[in-house]
């Protein structure tokens, strides 16, 4: 599927804010300013992008602990997302949710989330909504390779098919779920698309580290499901690059694995040889994007840390819409 | 007024309220019945006959038979929610929050908080509970008191047609997760519904009898439990106030302390093992907030610390009963 | 599988003493004597007597809402049964379980379970334990085609598979839950089999209605289990002869499908048109067996009418060991 | 006496436990950590460690990984102690029990019922709890009113690592199933362990201070901050009884209100929102069984009744303090 320069700029520099937004959490979180649980997405840009590229706002997202790749891809605000990692005033959910609870319904993202699993059903829901409505929108559910053995993300899968609903099942599998290999959490020898496959709806399958694949892929998968057929599942292949959390010191990696994915299966290095061997852009102007999508993360950064605490009062509003 | 069964009132209601708004849509196991059959959807409105027509008039797209998924029902009432809709989710048995807890407690309850205010979750999740039927141990629960305990929810438990008519209206426009509970043994309690638009505010109790000697708080299928109690002692010259929660989330607080602040006893009736329960919520709300006015101990009938026997006989020993609330009222009035 | 004379009269009792103590329920219900809800197990006798007379006592079974016949066949006494399901003093649980809950652990009977799924876990978990000690012991799940869309049994399955438990999941299909198709409730056209097979699990598939066919299955699966491969299915397609519970109308059945599935699906009919036709068995020797056990009915149904209720006082005792 | 933490605490209990009885087995996610990568099976136990070494030690069939499925990993610890053994399941955070609540409230807790007393349930599962590490509404939360309420369960919370020790092995060597709650912000508690065997039998309060003019009743971590209250007002000359409850079911009635008999006046002290809360159930003993001795109103110290949020500022106004226990004492003496 051939792109557009404007898509093809555009897709990159999605990809470019994820990495250097979590890049700089990393180093952020070393400060210890950042509080709490932060799951980092690096390494697995292409798959939230070659999925998001493809969705306009009124089409759903639900998403993870492992969320500020989707959160980006979708459209949230950075500078919002970026303060309210650090708990801030003004961030995004106003410091009540923090890094692993983000969502902007304004944008169709609604809600990463810390409970494995849970997001599955809810994206049915909202397929449901989108089917209703009938006007060929869809929701997505992302899932890791350990959430695709909790309970939810199977009676999730049987009713979107039982109920033909228009919800996508975009499976990362990045190999872990936190120190556990995928070869021995998911008993059917590491496919996991054939099982979704056999509740009886169609899927594909795609490296998720590279973006055109999960592109091109994606698209054809959606063809299918605006149409009306039903749900429909994607495995996506990829890497995390780093610890399951800030702090993992993940020995169960093997020797020279880190390395090795950084070097081979780094999508953004993929993009950019691509498109340069191809001649469809000028590295120069993926570099300008890097400049640019650097300032704004610089800008983020310091605007978050500069912006005040929420006010404690706060703590006891937003439980009820009226009460 | 139209007399009419709570089963009925919950049924033209949900009918009312899906024809006013096309966002309504309802969704649980076997709520049409007979779909993937030979016999064809029947629209009987599944085992409780509580969703009976819906089907036939709104179509499978709003009205939506599941798999057997509790998880995934509720998930997908909060999904909906989300995407703009008013779902209604069957619990064909409120101890089926057992396996959706997640989605109700850790989901639905907190969206709003946790997104910062900036969304909304008018999910209506709908519980068969209580005892009385002899359906055992995980058939029969009372499960009012761990949803009370979660803040985002609100919980409602109607325990007449009127009520159930008001409260499930004003539960599918408001724009809260609303837990309704509906006692199995009140499906066919008759009484007076009002005609045309009828809305009860939550967070406002019902005078169910007035007396002015004893305080009795309860609930649910328990309100009739106490009113029988509070007639056999009213016969006795004694004169109970029967204070009928109707919601727990929000709950009445000033009706109950307005009560004990006049009595100054309080007997509090709960379908529900004692421990954490709201029967202990409303004592400690009375023995804080209405210390000075209390001449006597809450009393607090309950269940007993143990799980619901099948045997009619064990079930009846179970449950709180009219004579216990009686007995109850006596203690507090003999106390000094 | 040539069995001997004695099984084969073994199997024909205990599928005989399911049959009339099912039938007599349905009767007596009629009473308003019993209360609470019963779920009869009329039809699949083939499935429960199939596959447990290849058990032991120290093999493990987990049961369902519709569990009479999984505990006849696992050797839970008649007589107590009947009195449980009266509710009455002497029951088998002592009037705390009713029909939905009856347990008996000496027997290897763990347990029927209102909450559809649940009890799928469970097996693993005795599955584990047969695993830990070594001797070839294995549990069983009994599951419905409605209870196999729940997410623990899922779970159940994937979790048996990661842990190789000797665990085996024992489907049987009779086409409805409660008073939903197959066709409409289980996504993967019907095929719960093959569901289970995407797990990473061996299945089979039998004719539930058919007592050898099931029998001889179970014996290749057993044999498979039993030598440490880990955990395996079968899908036994059976038909229940009464509504969901007692007072269902069944309007959803077809025309004429009850007469139907009597005439052609009759495990007990075409066990007696087997042996007979093969001159295995004399007709005149099962029809003592089902005269026996009409006795044996009688005899249990007396007796419950007879106790006494549970002393009231027993509402709280056995909550805990201690306290 | 050693000197240890709660996490080494409970670990070597784990260890001496599996070695002293064969049928002692665990399980949850992570406990290992490595299987089926190429690292391998890492044995440091678990995002929390206090499974460390227990795989090396004791292998695969008895030190069990598991996927990500938390029903089935309780499901399967109540069928291993329905086979016979004595399993530990492990949930990583106490908030996943929404996601397991059925195997735990309508099976585990109700077999023995159900089944006629005939049979035993001794699984124990052990649940990591609590808020302090802004880990935000769903990985903070105090599960423990929920599973008091349960009829068929028993609910340990130790405070100290000496406690951590005593109960968890009476929790091995019980029949009942026992849920063992473990503050994440108490694992690096240290304090001495008494050496050799070492049993605390359940439902005996420890008294933490002593000071005779107000009854502080708490448990988990909310002990060191009710302590640290109890300190300060003792310089001021302002005594407190801390009684830290260590199970709260069975729960140690008597301690408490022994106390009250003698103080009159009571703080309780609960991290968890208010309502059906563990400070109500309180309230309402001490209200029904203490009313005569008691001088004011029960106050209960308690977090509001909303989810737990992220930022440090907001989960700090969330959390209970010493100083608003402080403050309660205060508001409780003052009160005439
Ligand atoms: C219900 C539940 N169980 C366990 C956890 C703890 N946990 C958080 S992330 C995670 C691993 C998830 O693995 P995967 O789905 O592969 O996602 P990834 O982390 O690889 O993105 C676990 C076990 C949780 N948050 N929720
Ligand atoms: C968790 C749960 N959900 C729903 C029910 C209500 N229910 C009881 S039996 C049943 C149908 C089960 O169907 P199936 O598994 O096919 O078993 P069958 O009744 O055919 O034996 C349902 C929905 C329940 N008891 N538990
Ligand atoms: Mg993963
Ligand atoms: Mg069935």
């Amino acid at each position: 599927m051939q792109l557009s320069r404007d898509q093809l700029l555009r897709a990159y520099r999605q990809m470019a804010v994820i990495r250097m937004f979590e890049e700089r959490l990393h180093e952020e979180i070393k400060s210890g300013d950042i509080a709490g649980f932060t799951h980092l997405y690096c390494g697995q840009e292409a798959a939230a992008v070659g999925v998001c590229e493809h969705l306009a706002n009124d089409d759903f997202i639900v998403s993870t602990h492992r969320g500020h790749g989707h959160c980006i891809a979708k459209g949230c605000d950075v500078k919002g997302m970026m303060k309210e990692i650090y708990g801030r005033a003004g961030g995004l959910c106003n410091g009540k949710s923090g890094s692993m609870h983000i969502a902007d319904l304004s944008v169709g993202m609604l809600g990463a989330n810390g409970i494995v699993g849970a997001g599955a059903p809810q994206a049915v829901g909202a397929a449901l909504s989108a089917k209703i409505d009938g006007k060929g929108k869809v929701a997505i559910a992302f899932s890791g390779d350990g959430a695709c053995n909790q309970g939810t993300t199977f009676e999730a899968m049987n009713m979107a098919v039982v109920t033909k609903a228009p919800c996508i099942f975009v499976f990362e599998n990045n190999h872990y779920s936190e120190h556990t290999g995928v070869d021995y959490a998911v008993g059917t020898n590491r496919d996991i698309a054939s099982r979704a496959e056999a509740f009886g709806m169609r899927v594909w399958r795609a490296n998720g580290c590279d973006f055109f694949e999960t592109y091109d892929t994606m698209a054809e998968l959606l063809d299918y499901v605006r149409a009306g057929n039903g749900p429909a599942a994607i495995e996506l292949d990829t890497e995390r690059f780093y610890g399951h959390f800030e702090g993992d010191p993940q020995r169960y990696r093997g020797v020279g694995e880190l390395d090795r994915i950084r070097d081979e299966r780094d999508c953004l290095k993929a993009f950019r040889a691509r498109v340069g061997d191809a001649g469809l852009i000028d590295i120069a102007d993926l570099d300008a994007i890097d400049a640019e999508v650097a300032v704004l993360i610089e800008a983020a950064t310091a605007e978050a840390k500069a912006a005040p605490p929420p006010d404690p009062a706060t703590v006891t509003t937003d439980v009820y819409a009226a009460y | 007024m139209t007399v009419m069964t709570i089963r009925d009132a919950i049924n033209r209601t949900i009918h009312a309220e899906m024809e006013r708004n096309p966002d309504v849509v309802i969704l649980g196991e076997d709520i049409v019945g007979g779909n993937g059959t030979a016999g064809g959807p029947e629209a009987i409105g599944g085992i409780w006959g509580a969703t009976g027509g819906l089907y036939a008039k709104f179509g499978p797209d709003r009205v939506i038979d599941t798999p057997i998924s509790e998880s995934a029902i509720v998930g997908a009432a909060a999904g909906l929610a989300l995407a703009g809709k008013r779902p209604i989710a069957e619990l064909m048995f409120a101890d089926f929050v057992g396996v959706s807890l997640d989605q109700l407690w850790n989901q639905m309850a907190k969206f709003r908080y946790m997104f910062g205010g900036k969304t909304n979750c008018p999910a209506v999740v709908r519980l068969v509970y209580g005892a009385g039927m002899n359906a055992a141990a995980q058939h029969s629960q009372s499960v009012y008191a761990m949803l009370t305990a979660i803040p985002g929810l609100k919980v409602v438990l109607p325990a007449t047609p009127a009520d159930a008519k008001g409260l499930l209206t004003e539960a599918l426009r408001g724009d809260d997760p609303v837990m309704f509970f509906e006692h199995k043994a009140l499906f066919g309690a008759k009484g007076e519904v009002p005609d045309g638009d009828y809305r009860i505010p939550f967070g406002q109790a019902r005078m169910a009898r007035e007396g002015g000697d004893v305080t009795i708080v309860t609930c649910g299928r328990m309100v009739s439990f106490s009113e029988r109690a509070a007639d056999k002692l009213a016969a006795e010259g004694i004169g109970c106030d029967v204070i009928d929660l109707r919601t727990t989330s929000p709950m009445d607080d000033e009706a109950i302390l307005d009560s004990v602040e006049a009595t100054g006893r309080v007997v509090i009736v709960d379908e529900s093992s004692p421990r954490c329960s709201l029967a202990a919520d409303i004592a400690a709300l009375v023995a804080s907030r209405a210390f000075t006015a209390l001449k006597a101990p809450p009393e607090m009938v309950t269940a007993p610390h143990s799980p619901i026997p099948f045997a009619r006989e064990l079930e009846k020993a179970w449950l709180p009963s009219p004579i216990g609330i009686e007995a109850a009222v006596r203690r507090t009035l003999a106390f000094r």
